[in-house]
């Protein structure tokens, strides 16, 4: 089997000098795959997802990006390595318009962005509508909007998403997966991080289940479904 | 044994908790689930007094308690746990049980001068009720740690420890699971389930681990965008439409779209 | 070594560093007992400060920039406790003035009544306001001519209402209760606010109530002082003159003069270590006690302490208003030591921040880290202009005795006090930050 | 023509000084809001940073007057400005790499920040009387007055004179093009962006890939020029002494909470009601009552509300009304 585009492979490791949090843990994405962790409560889904774009310790293991070793990259260095990040909370500037957000996330860019900004437009339309308005005043899927298509200003290699849905009606949830379905056909690999667990392995290519930090269960999107084990324990039978 | 009445909590144009109206049974363990951002923890602020509700009511034992500060409501019976926990960090697991009862004549400034013997005497007594609380929940050899230096389970324990140093009516657990390894998780349930039994603690758990739910709780509430969705027990609540679209799921309309060329 | 052989040891230095200054004048000691006493007085005055400000930050976490308007305060209350009466006055403005204040206080109840009891909205704002604004021209009404007829008796040596005539001791606790009335007063509207609004508010009452001082006459004479305060130890001149006490002098081999000025320093920095040492123990006794659980519950967490039952603002309150209580007092004692009340002489950079020096070097949230605190930082706010001097003119030693350069360095020396505490503070936040002697 | 007397009367000691201190205070005010939107506290050595400021301008004016150098009618002072920016930027940068960096490298709390501002305090203030003394320092040259009361009575023959003087004029446009320069950098161009986006989310600001030392760097940069700007307006209009810069701090935190801490127009609104409210409440309103009213209501006291004395009192009453009814100020300000 060839490598994965982004692989966290086997990682240990915890916030700052507290305790380990993930054991051995292992998440990859692939060019045009979606990749869902879920899992219960405290299992350590963010925390796979954090450390994978390094926000915390990692003791033993490594991430490759392209095949590229950048375990011990900062997290900005790995946004300018192409990876993009949308946070679960206060992942927009409420206090700038929609345009400034999406510009502020081309901040590390210095070529022309106005074809990019278009590309996003177009796969948000309401964005462009409410260019001028101030991000806080928009709703929870908006908001959530406005988040994904500034990670995607910077035209990032993998897109990594944190619970998007988290709080949101189950109306704007599937409009928000219908988007993100959108977004991973143009090629683009996506990590995300699931609460509602069932719809999210619905349109995952790569399922993993975590708990207590270890991979539990991985596989399709559909195996996992179609797992009793799975079902019983995570999906309400 | 507590009433909530149409109670609505909005922040801006946000309406985190809509009209919520649920009725918690004296001697229950009452299960309070839905999804993340259904309004649960913020229900809980406004019931514990965190936060002043928009509009709506509380009672307890039929005495309008809506809007009373926490520590009012403490004195009435009526105590909580953190989601994350809240403990006293500098302070050792010890002092942070014998801090809780209410009315010590050491917290009053003229007998820290002058009531020294008295104060001494309850000293000794709230000593043996903590060591006692750390006994009944196993964690007897944490009591001179500082409270920021254990575990997060343990601190979750402490705090459960917390609400035993006084003669409780109600607790509310929030999210009493969250970061808990399962074996610790076990330990809290059966000391929820014994304080429930010998003590006759009411309880109301907001919890996401369905199995620990299902070992503890009946009835169950399910709550969704603000509101009560449902009640009843665990069985019934999985059993329920509505529960099934908001929380547990029925699939993508968009599943065509995956289809991919 | 041990804890608390390190902080005795601290003590034993600073307490050495006091000696050495009586002793040599070797470096920048001025080897003169009396200078040693009088920084040893007003050492004993900072620490009870800094015990007070520790009690707020250290205890409770509050920040109270406003510690000049308490002491202020206390220095009001030598005045108006120890001072005898102005004759006539006040059958002259003494009614307007009690009138004037309780218009006043009626005119704050009722509007604050008005908001609460009215439901928001344009009709309460200006209720309010009219009820402001009638109140206060009534006030003035009474409050002017009363005040004129005060300050026209005896203007060149009173002019003021005078005071209660009792004796000078009893000022220090008068002292404490104006202190804590204005706290309770800002503690009621600002205890509520974010940490940082609450320093400005301090700074600003503190900068109200020096404003008050230096114009209202008739209650603190202004710019003009308060001199001649009496004092509870016998004057320097009455000693010189009692043959008793010259013979026990002559006894102990010392001129009568210096023996006069040591015995009435030393006696006030009995009294003030006495003072020193009740607080001292009242706040040790009260921090080891359940009560300084609480307070360092709600220190830790105030929300969870809350959910505990603790009553978190009634606590702050009782801490703000303690503090503050300590800092009157200290006020009081040290309005005392200097036997005048020179309003315009109070500046924030002396009494507020540089007992903030004290605390933060000491060791917040340690009473003996304050105790020591102070009288450090008060040696060094002494001796650092000599030490600068010494400093300026052994670098400049070079130039010429003429040169521009050299007299302006020399000339302001002084000012280099200001920039050493500022670094001192710094470096102590820097590579110590627990201070001297930390919290256990 | 009384009431026109009057109106002249009000404009001449109340309308023209409030707006000329007005701006100076909300030029400070801004510094202040932007110190606390950006890096998190309230900066107590924001008056001595002013200090700093003016004195730097002031030393470079006694070296242009020296030389012969004059700016015609204006203020020498204004060509010594650039001089005294500068030399501010230089001294809060090697502050910030000094003391500040470390604290934000240990992201300790605000409350320690606001302590650190207070030993810095103590050292700029300490530098500045170490420098130019603590005495009275009198800076103002050219042309004093705009326009001058005798002239304005002569030509409008009214009894009442008015008078603006250049320094008041100066200010006011001064405060004008730099809050419309502030204003546009901030909303414009890319780095004042990157600023706001850092204020309002600091992580996902980092995410983003902007480089919070830099706009750290321009922070400080921007406060140096707005606090020297201020201070030397300040000195002109009034005099410069270091203790009353001190002072100074006072109402300038009380404009930038009462607007909103952390909102640059809360910070130019704030500046201007507090100045208002000082002038109008410690103004003697005889002379203008006297116009105004008939004969037979006119005051015989000076009718002023507060002694001048009682400015602070002022600053401080509106500020806790502002902070009991509406704790985030009149513009939505931040918390940290």
């Amino acid at each position: 089997m060839s490598e994965p585009f982004l692989i966290g492979d086997c990682m240990t490791g915890g916030y700052g000098k507290g305790p380990d949090i993930l054991h051995d843990c292992t998440i990859a994405v692939n060019p045009g795959e979606i990749a869902v962790i879920v899992g219960p409560n405290g299992a350590g889904k963010s925390t796979a997802m954090k450390a994978t774009f390094g926000m915390l310790n990692v003791r033993s293991g490594s991430v490759r990006l392209d095949g590229e070793d950048i375990t011990t990259l900062s997290p900005q260095d790995r946004v300018i390595k192409g990876m993009g990040f949308v946070p679960q909370t206060s992942n927009i500037f409420t206090s700038m318009t929609v345009e400034e957000n999406l510009e502020m996330g081309a901040f590390i860019r210095t070529d022309d962005i106005s074809d990019t900004m278009e590309q996003v437009y177009t796969l948000f339309p309401i964005l462009r509508d409410k260019r001028n308005q101030p991000a806080g005043e928009l709703s929870g899927g908006q908001r959530q909007q406005v988040a994904v298509g500034r990670a995607l200003m910077t035209k990032p290699k993998v897109l990594m998403l944190d619970e998007p849905t988290a709080g949101v009606s189950p109306i704007v949830m599937d409009e928000l997966f219908d988007r993100i379905i959108e977004v991973s056909r143009t090629g683009l690999p996506i990590l995300m991080v699931e609460q509602n667990a069932k719809q999210a392995l619905e349109i995952a290519d790569k399922g993993y289940v975590l708990v207590q930090g270890r991979n539990a269960y991985t596989g399709t999107g559909q195996e996992l479904l179609a797992d009793p084990e799975v079902r019983k324990s995570f999906l309400g039978g | 044994m507590i009433v909530v009445e149409d109670l609505h909590k909005h922040f801006g144009g946000f309406h985190a908790v809509d009209g919520a109206s649920l009725e918690i049974a004296k001697g229950s363990i009452t299960g309070l689930i839905g999804p993340n951002g259904a309004g649960k923890t913020t229900l809980f602020n406004v019931i514990a007094g965190v936060l002043p509700p928009t509009s709506g009511r509380v009672t307890m034992d039929g005495e309008d308690i809506t809007g009373l500060p926490p520590h009012e409501l403490f004195h009435k019976g009526l105590l909580r746990t953190f989601q994350i926990a809240h403990e006293f960090s500098s302070m050792t697991c010890r002092e942070n049980l014998m801090m809780v009862p209410g009315g010590q004549s050491g917290e009053t400034l003229w007998n820290t001068w002058f009531g020294r013997k008295r104060i001494a005497d309850e000293e000794r007594a709230l000593r043996a009720k903590a060591d006692e609380v750390l006994e009944f929940l196993t964690i007897s050899h944490i009591a001179d740690l500082r409270a920021g230096e254990i575990s997060g389970g343990q601190k979750k324990l402490l705090e459960l420890g917390r609400t035993m140093m006084v003669d409780a009516k109600i607790v509310f657990l929030d999210e009493v699971g969250a970061g808990v390894n399962r074996t610790l998780l076990y330990t809290i349930a059966d000391a929820i389930k014994r304080l429930n039994e010998e003590r006759g603690y009411t309880f109301v758990v907001i919890e996401h681990d369905m199995e620990f739910i299902g070992r503890l709780c009946d009835p169950v509430i399910c709550m969704a965008e603000g509101k009560k969705l449902a009640e009843g027990t665990l069985g019934e609540i999985k059993a329920n439409e509505q529960v099934i679209e908001a929380y547990l799921g029925t699939g993508l309309k968009n599943k065509d779209k995956l289809e991919k060329a | 070594m041990t804890d608390t052989m390190k902080h005795s040891l601290l003590f034993a230095a600073v307490g050495l560093l006091i000696v050495m200054e009586g002793v040599t004048d070797w470096g920048f000691f001025s080897g003169s007992w009396n200078s040693s006493l009088v920084i040893l007085n007003m050492g004993l005055i900072s620490a009870i400060m800094a015990l007070g400000v520790n009690l707020q930050w250290g205890f409770a976490g509050l920040f109270n920039v406003g510690i000049m308007g308490f002491t202020a305060l206390g220095g009001l209350a030598v005045v108006l406790t120890a001072t005898p009466p102005t004759p006539g006055a006040w059958s002259a403005g003494g009614a307007g003035v009690v009138m004037a204040m309780v218009m006043g206080a009626l005119t704050v109840v009722s509007a604050v009544t008005v908001t609460k009891m009215m439901p928001k909205g344009r009709s309460r704002a200006l209720v309010t306001i009219a009820i402001l604004v009638v109140g206060f021209v009534i006030y003035r009404a009474l409050f002017d001519p009363a005040i004129g007829a005060i300050e026209e008796i005896n203007p060149a040596i009173e002019g003021n209402i005078g005071g209660l005539d009792w004796p000078v001791i009893l000022s220090w606790p008068v002292g404490g209760l104006l202190a804590a009335g204005a706290a309770w007063l800002i503690g009621k509207t600002a205890l509520g606010l974010r940490s940082d609004y609450l320093a400005i508010a301090t700074l600003g009452i503190a900068e109200i109530i020096i404003a008050v001082l230096k114009n209202e006459d008739w209650l603190s004479r202004g710019v003009k002082n308060v001199v001649g305060l009496p004092r509870p130890l016998p004057f320097e001149v009455d000693l010189q003159n009692d043959p008793a006490f010259v013979d026990r002098a002559a006894g102990l081999g010392l001129d009568p003069v210096l023996a006069s000025t040591l015995y009435v320093k030393l006696g006030y920095a009995i009294l003030f270590a006495v003072v020193l040492l009740a607080l001292l123990w009242m706040a040790q006794m009260a921090l080891k006690s359940p009560w300084g659980r609480m307070m360092r519950a709600i220190r830790d967490n105030e929300v969870a302490a809350e959910a505990m039952g603790k009553d978190v603002t009634r606590r702050h309150l009782q801490i703000f208003v303690l503090g503050s209580a300590i800092c009157g007092i200290a006020g009081a004692m040290m309005t005392t030591l200097d036997g005048q009340l020179t309003p315009g002489t109070y500046n924030p950079l002396r009494f507020t921040f540089l007992i903030w020096v004290m605390v933060i070097v000491g060791g917040s949230g340690n009473n003996f880290g304050s105790v020591l605190g102070g009288f450090l930082i008060w040696f060094l706010w002494i001796k650092v202009e000599p030490m600068s001097l010494e400093l300026i003119s052994l670098l400049t030693s070079g130039m010429a005795e003429d040169s521009f350069l050299r007299g302006h360095l020399m000339e302001n020396a002084a000012h280099m006090r200001l920039f050493t505490m500022g670094l001192i503070l710094l470096l102590v936040l820097r590579f110590s930050p627990r201070g001297l002697i930390p919290e256990k | 023509m009384d009431l026109l007397n009057a109106l002249v009367a009000l404009t001449n000691f109340v309308m023209i000084p409030a707006i000329a201190y007005g701006s100076q205070l909300a030029l400070g005010a801004l510094g202040v809001t932007l110190i606390y939107s950006i890096l998190r506290f309230s900066n107590f050595a924001h008056g001595d940073t002013m200090a700093f400021g003016t004195m730097m301008t002031i030393l470079v004016t006694w070296l242009f007057q020296s030389w012969g150098i004059g700016f015609g009618v204006l203020p020498t002072a204004l060509l010594a400005l650039p001089f005294g920016i500068l030399a501010t930027m230089a001294l809060v940068l090697v502050t910030d790499r000094t003391v500040y960096r470390f604290y934000r490298e240990q992201k300790a709390k605000p409350v320690v920040f606001v302590m650190v501002s207070l030993g810095v305090m103590f050292m700029m203030n300490g530098l500045v009387r170490f420098i130019i003394g603590p005495g009275d320092q009198r800076f103002s040259d050219g042309e004093r007055f705009l326009i001058k009361a005798r002239a304005f009575k002569k030509m409008t023959g009214l009894n009442e004179g008015l008078a603006i003087k250049t320094t008041q004029g100066i200010t006011v446009v001064t405060a004008i093009v730099v809050v419309a320069l502030l204003f546009w950098f901030l909303n414009k161009t890319r780095t004042g962006k990157s600023m706001r986006a850092y204020s309002d989310n600091e992580d996902l600001a980092l995410l983003s890939g902007i480089n919070p030392e830099r706009v750290v760097m321009y922070t400080w940069l921007i406060v140096a020029a707005l606090a020297t700007i201020a201070g030397v307006l300040y000195g002109l209009d009034k005099s410069f002494k270091p203790f009353t810069y001190f002072q100074l701090l006072l109402p300038i935190f009380a404009s930038a909470i009462v607007g909103g801490l952390g909102s640059p127009q809360g910070a130019i609104a704030g500046g201007f009601i507090i100045a208002f409210s000082e002038v109008t409440i410690t103004y003697a309103w005889k002379k203008v009552l006297n116009y105004s009213l008939p004969e037979s209501l006119a005051p015989d006291g000076l009718v002023q509300l507060l002694s001048t004395d009682y400015k602070f009192a002022v600053s401080f009453a509106i500020l806790i009304v502002v902070l009991l009814f509406k704790p985030t100020g009149l513009f939505k300000g931040k918390a940290v």
